[in-house]
């Protein structure tokens, strides 16, 4: 167990298949990409429109967890194989921290 | 390379177990540490009863009464229990789930290292100007106010220790995750594993907070920070949030791992398969989940308003019900089963009313109404010294005599043990229960003194005597490990007769490299079903041998821990000392280049070969 | 089996203590003898949660005492090799059910209790001529004493607080330095004063605490505080209306008349208003944020410095070494009030004479 | 597993940083802590909340005052930039392919260190401003909260640094591929966090 690595040669045809998969996921990575500079940039124009805040941090927040979530499941590859136990525990982190944020706004006061 | 016992000299022992990676003996060095800080912890308490066992008693003066109730509290929770369930967790889970190790060896050391440097530097505050005296919660607006450098000492030891906490916990869980034998599903793993899974989980998500909690205390105590100075619009109900965020789940630190280690006992003892096995896991799971959606019951009495207080009222209640389920399934698992009364049995039957009896005074306490009355009065310290002792130090003075065997392949003498247990028991409940009135008469917690007449001098020299027998208790425990050290009596594996689970199936004393051949795992209580089937070898394998790859020791961790260590004098005494900026340098600069030198050279480890496994003894091929 | 029986014993015997107990407690100080509703609703749920949790370690005793009985190895046999049980999906879901139902019925009442003591509305109520209906007292704690202020009467006092009998009286607590906690234990469970926020809620009181031990309530600190925590006591007085009236009325008349009797406390008055009075203000009549207590009802008062017996020598003993008394206290000590000199025997009597006739009360 | 095993393309595995259990261990328990660290900033984000525009009395800093979009959305850029040049590391990585793994480390290392400088710039310019740590509770909450993740971002370029400068006679291994992957997970969790910073701090600072 563990040092045991399979060492398994590719041959040309899954070779090339696996390069082609690759560069198809780093495509959709630069996509993933450019929508989150989209998503910046929607957020920075809310804020500079000046609309009532009532709509923008709604907003505004709602980008930030799109983001986020294309971090996650893009870059960070959340969603590939594997993932099921850690996903568990950064969401359960998740709840946690979102816990303590909503207690820190609402039962911290003056 | 082989595992027999060369006779070595002193300091080369020491040299090993400065350097060790191995969790069996990190294991050791857990609990002669945890178990040095209980006996720090628990003269603190002897000093604490000897000042109340009378009214306007001058034994102690009132600062110094502050210092030993914050570091009792302190040392207890933090450097005794904590570590000592770490000490079983370590000697115990990798065994019970066929692994060869851990899933991080350094780590797993320089866990240790960051927990024993924390400990020690808090604990030279008492020789370095005085101890810490806000109580171990540490209250923002009086422990910023405390002159001197006892909270600083708290704060930075704590703060080292806790991220050796964190680092031990996330050891475990990985250690859980990927490294399970081969056939050891989750629900075929045994309670304990669970238990120290759901507690390392809880360690994961409940450190940071206090994490950045001591960070704010650090920042406004020594570099000028505001969080906690309402003047420059800073608030102390942030302290008291970041500490009980952590605090409560931390109880549940302490407790799940005890209620593993009784899960192990009971059925064992009662020869019977655990009852309820998957309510047990889900109730496990529950508690360690409902743990981080209550902490604000510690501050029904700050002013947060009746919706934040019923609403924390009603889901601390919930905590009852899988609390419960656990309870019943323990004694529906001894009915019916076959009930051996040895030492740790019998702690793991007097745990069942004792916790029992110190969970229903926490359910009180979670009626927020009621609870103005309770708060910070004695009953409070009966409470959680109810499901502390009668949880924790119960689950850890059973696992003691338990898996004393495992770890030393030597017996603790059952007759001295029942004597501990019968002194210990009785010294609890005369202790603590009466301390219920106490608060009920109107009793303060952390009062020094006490004027005489108010109706607490009687109840208070009973409680005192109590804690005579705890102490008396625990110094024939001493005795007791001492006499068996000395014995030397080996006895083998499965010394109890009646072991079901993977630990006790391994020959003794445990090879270095812990399983020759990788188990195959075919069900829940593996050893126990071999044994039903007649197999003498107490499990089956899921390889052929072969080499095995272990890892290298280190002292790097060692160092840099002590580095951390020297660096928190520099900041304590930032702004103060003229040597005490280039030391806090010097202290980065020894655990920065530990680092370093870990990082630029690489440590592959060494392989023990398949002949020289095949040599040695233990291998019945 | 010797060995179970035994702890059953005891634990039967501390039993017998709960009952035995439930009758007695101070009458001043005990939880358990309520003087007011606030106390009396919170006894109520102290019952009614004892009374779940007391069934709920009933049928864990006797399931498992019925369970070590039966089940010894030495009563089924050394070599039986028990069914292995794997479970029951209708008991855990009886052992689920059930304290649920349990705590449901503690639920509601804690939720009932909470949303009630939290309500101060009653506070800002008023008369047809626009006074304030009831009686607010602004609590200040400072290090190891209290401030009670009367924003609507325009008096103020220390250590000890007077409050009307019979009708809720609401509280404002703060903190000057640290953070305290406000506790009567008779009358209420207790509210933190915090440095940052007003913290509110009311007590009640049936009776005059004329008939008690001291002829009051002892209130206590209940944060720790530093190291006289444990000293931080204060008293209560509750008087029946007409007499809380009267007491007020005197309090009011306190920054006028000022009947010194005697040549010795002429003394005192003249130490006092040199080395004393720049943090001790002696009339009743004011506002908060006094450096040190109030002393307008000095003389009336069931205490020195909120713990000490009420004795002109205890008086002395405190006003020459304070340190010593309460440690930790702000006060100076008297080398820093009299030109470094300690006062002398004779001048302390004088200031304890002084002080003793400091009253409002006849 | 043996260091001195050369791959080719052909015999490299698909996803190298988890095929060793040495690897596997590693992964799990860098998202493990990475979960934890969820907890960490989310502190950090509940006190700065808390603390927002609190001073003392007659504090004139606020946060409509003191901060400057276009600044924070230079930094956005290079950050999220960054996130992709390391994504292109990684899929370098995977196709075993270290010289250019390299180069795109070192483009993110770049694009990490130009944020880094325009934060000490922020940071400095407010405290000619009179906004310091010291100056209130906003000043403390602000700096620790920001301060943190800068930190952070300078863990992750010295990490990274390190890595490459270690590995750069020796190229890709099953021995080094782990560490490479946890770095690019750390970086990507810093950027998530700056999402959150530029959200809650910045933007939702200047709405009214
Ligand atoms: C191991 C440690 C441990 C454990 C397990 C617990 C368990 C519980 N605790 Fe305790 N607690 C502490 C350690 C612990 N506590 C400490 C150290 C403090 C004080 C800190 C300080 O201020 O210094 C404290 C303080 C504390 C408070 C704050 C009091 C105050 O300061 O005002 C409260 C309030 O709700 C509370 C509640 C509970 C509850 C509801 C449980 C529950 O988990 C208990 C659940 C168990 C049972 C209920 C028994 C078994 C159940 C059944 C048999 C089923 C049927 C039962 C019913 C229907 C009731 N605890
Ligand atoms: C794991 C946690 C733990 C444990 C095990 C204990 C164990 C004990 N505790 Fe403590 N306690 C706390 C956690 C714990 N406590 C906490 C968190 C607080 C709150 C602190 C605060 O307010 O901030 C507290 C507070 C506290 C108080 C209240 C102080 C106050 O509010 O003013 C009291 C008072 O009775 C007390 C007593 C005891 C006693 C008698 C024991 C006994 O069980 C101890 C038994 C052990 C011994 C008696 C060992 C004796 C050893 C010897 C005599 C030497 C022998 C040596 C050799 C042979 C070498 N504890
Ligand atoms: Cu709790």
């Amino acid at each position: 167990m563990g040092h045991d690595v399979n060492t398994h040669v590719k041959n040309q045809t899954e070779y090339e298949y696996s390069r082609r998969r690759s560069a198809n996921e780093m495509r959709g990575q630069v996509t993933t990409f450019a929508i989150m500079i989209f998503l910046t940039l929607i957020a920075f124009t809310a804020v500079y429109a000046d609309f009532s805040a009532y709509l923008v941090v709604p907003i505004i927040l709602l980008l930030a967890a799109v983001q986020v979530v294309l971090q996650l499941y893009y870059f960070m590859h959340m969603s590939q194989k594997g993932h099921g136990t850690t996903t568990l525990f950064l969401y359960t982190g998740v709840i946690i921290a979102f816990i303590t944020v909503l207690t820190f706004l609402t039962i911290v006061w003056w | 390379m082989s595992s027999v016992a060369q006779k070595k000299g002193i300091g080369s022992v020491i040299w090993d177990y400065l350097t060790t990676v191995d969790h069996k003996k990190i294991a050791i060095l857990y609990l002669i540490a945890g178990g040095i800080f209980f006996v720090i912890g628990g003269i603190e308490a002897m000093l604490i009863r000897i000042q109340l066992a009378k009214p306007d008693n001058d034994f102690l003066s009132a600062g110094l009464y502050n210092e030993i109730i914050t570091m009792h509290g302190t040392t207890m929770i933090f450097l005794a229990s904590m570590p000592l369930l770490f000490a079983f967790m370590n000697a115990v889970v990798p065994l019970q789930i066929g692994a060869r190790d851990v899933a991080f060896p350094f780590l797993n050391s320089l866990g240790f290292w960051m927990f024993f440097f924390g400990g020690i530097f808090l604990n030279l505050s008492w020789f370095m100007g005085g101890a810490p005296d806000a109580g171990w919660t540490s209250y923002a607006s009086l422990s910023i106010a405390s002159p001197g450098h006892g909270i600083d000492f708290y704060a930075l030891g704590l703060q080292i220790s806790g991220g050796g906490t964190l680092i031990a916990g996330i050891n475990f869980l990985v250690t859980i995750i990927n490294m399970r034998a081969p056939g050891m599903t989750y629900m075929r793993m045994p309670l304990f594993t669970w238990t120290t899974f759901v507690a390392s989980a809880l360690i994961l998500f409940a450190f940071p907070p206090l994490t950045v909690g001591l960070f704010f205390m650090i920042f406004d105590r020594m570099f000028g920070g505001n969080f906690f100075d309402h003047t420059m619009g800073g608030n102390t109900v942030i302290w008291e949030h970041l500490f009980w965020i952590f605090g409560h789940p931390e109880v549940y630190i302490l407790a799940l791992p005890a209620f593993g280690i009784f899960s192990e006992i009971i059925p064992t003892f009662s020869r019977k398969r655990l009852f309820g096995y998957s309510a047990m896991v889900f109730a496990t799971v529950l508690i360690g989940f409902l743990g981080f959606m209550v902490w604000a019951h510690h501050m029904f009495t700050t002013g947060m308003g009746p919706t934040a207080n019923a609403i924390f009222s009603v889901a601390t209640m919930a905590i009852a019900v899988p609390t419960g389920v656990k309870i019943f399934n323990w004694l529906l698992t001894m009915w019916g089963g076959s009930i051996k009364f040895t030492t740790p049995m019998l702690y793991a039957l007097a745990f069942i009313p004792s916790f029992t009896a110190g969970g229903i005074t926490g359910i009180m306490q979670a009626s927020a109404p009621l609870d103005y009355q309770l708060h910070d009065s004695y009953f409070i310290v009966a409470h959680f010294h109810y499901v502390i002792i009668g949880g924790v130090v119960l689950g850890l003075l059973a696992g003691l005599h338990f898996y004393w065997p495992l770890m030393f392949n030597t017996m603790l003498d059952e007759t001295l043990g029942k004597v501990t247990f019968w002194l210990f028991l009785i010294g609890f409940h005369l202790t603590f229960f009466i301390q219920h009135f106490l608060g009920l008469l109107g009793m303060p917690r952390r009062v020094f003194t006490y004027g005489a007449d108010q109706g607490w001098d009687l109840f208070n020299l009973i409680s005192s005597i109590g804690a005579i027998f705890m102490a008396v208790a625990v110094i024939v425990l001493v005795v007791n490990i001492i006499m068996t050290i000395s014995r030397n009596k080996l006895v083998g594996r499965d010394p109890w007769g009646d072991g079901r689970t993977l630990e006790w199936a391994i020959p003794q004393p445990v090879p270095f490299y812990n399983f020759k051949q990788t188990p195959l795992v075919r069900g829940l209580d593996t050893y126990w079903i071999e044994k039903q089937e007649g197999n003498k070898e107490g499990m089956i394998y899921a390889e052929p041998i072969g080499d095995i790859h272990m890892p290298n020791n280190s002292i790097i961790p060692f160092i840099m821990s002590f580095g951390l260590f020297v660096g928190a004098f520099g900041a304590l005494y930032n702004g103060e000392q003229a040597w005490a900026v280039p030391v806090l340098i010097l202290g980065l600069i020894i655990t920065f280049s530990a680092m370093a030198t870990r990082s630029l050279k690489d440590d592959l480890g060494y392989h023990v070969h398949k002949e020289d496994l095949m040599k040695d003894k233990g291998g019945k091929h | 089996m010797m060995k179970g029986i035994k702890k059953w014993r005891l634990f039967s015997l501390l039993t017998a203590l709960t009952v035995f107990l439930s009758g007695c407690g101070a009458e001043h100080l005990s939880t358990l003898n309520p003087a007011g509703q606030v106390g009396r609703d919170q006894y109520n749920l102290l019952l009614i949660s004892g009374a779940i949790v007391t069934l709920v370690i009933i049928v864990v005793t006797i399931v498992y005492i019925l369970t070590i009985v039966k089940f010894r190895r030495s009563k089924v046999g050394e070599d039986l090799i028990p069914v292995q049980v794997e479970g029951s999906h209708k008991l855990e879901l009886l052992w689920t059910i059930i304290p649920i139902v349990l705590l449901l019925i503690l639920a509601v009442p804690t939720v009932i209790y909470t949303y009630n003591l939290a309500d101060v509305s009653g506070m800002e109520k008023v008369d047809e001529d626009g006074d304030k209906k009831a009686v607010t007292v602004n609590v200040e704690a400072n290090l190891y004493w209290w401030e009670f202020e009367y924003p609507d009467l325009g008096i103020i006092t220390a250590q000890e607080l007077v409050v009307p009998t019979q009708e809720k009286v609401y509280f404002n607590l703060k903190a000057a330095d640290v953070k305290h906690s406000f506790w009567i234990p008779a009358a209420g469970g207790k509210l933190d004063t915090n440095v940052e926020n007003i913290n509110q809620f009311y007590l009640t009181f049936d009776n005059s605490s004329e008939g008690l031990k001291d002829g009051v309530f002892y209130g206590k600190c209940a944060e720790l505080c530093g190291p006289s925590h444990a000293l931080m006591d204060f008293k209560v007085k509750s008087l029946d209306r007409e007499d809380f009236d009267a007491w007020v009325v005197n309090m009011q008349a306190s920054a006028e008349e000022q009947t010194l009797e005697g040549e010795v406390a002429q003394q005192g008055e003249e130490i006092f208003n040199t080395s004393c009075i720049q943090c001790h203000a002696v009339s009743g009549a004011g506002s908060a944020g006094g450096v040190g207590p109030n002393l307008a009802t000095f003389g009336d008062r069931n205490r020195v410095a909120g713990f000490m017996d009420h004795t002109e020598d205890n008086i002395k003993n405190w006003i020459n070494n304070p340190e010593e008394y309460k440690p930790g206290n702000l006060m100076p000590q008297p080398e820093e009030l009299n030109k470094g000199n300690k006062f002398s025997d004779q001048e302390l009597t004088a200031l304890a004479e002084y002080l003793m006739g400091l009253t409002v009360e006849d | 597993m043996d260091l001195n095993t050369k791959y080719t393309p052909q015999s490299w595995p698909e996803h190298a940083e988890h095929s060793t259990l040495e690897g596997k261990n590693k992964f799990v328990g860098f998202w493990l802590f990475l979960g934890g660290e969820t907890v960490l900033f989310a502190s950090l984000f509940a006190t700065y909340l808390a603390l927002k525009n609190k001073g003392p009395s007659g504090m004139e800093f606020t946060t409509q005052e003191l901060f400057e979009l276009p600044l924070v959305f230079i930094m956005t850029m290079l950050l999220l930039t960054s996130s992709l040049t390391s994504v292109y590391a990684m899929y370098h990585m995977r196709n075993y392919n270290f010289k250019s793994m390299q180069a795109w480390l070192m483009i993110t290392v770049l694009l990490g260190a130009a944020f880094l400088a325009f934060e000490i710039y922020e940071f400095n310019h407010y405290v000619h401003l009179g906004f310091t740590f010291t100056q209130s509770a906003f000043g403390t909450a602000f700096f620790t909260l920001v301060g943190t993740h800068g930190l952070h971002v300078l863990i992750g370029l010295g990490w990274i640094t390190l890595l490459m400068l270690r590995n750069s006679k020796r190229g890709l291994n099953l021995y080094n591929a782990p560490k490479f992957y946890t770095a690019s997970l750390y970086w990507h969790f810093i950027d998530v966090v700056w999402v959150f910073i530029f959200t809650v701090v910045y933007l939702m600072g200047m709405v009214n």
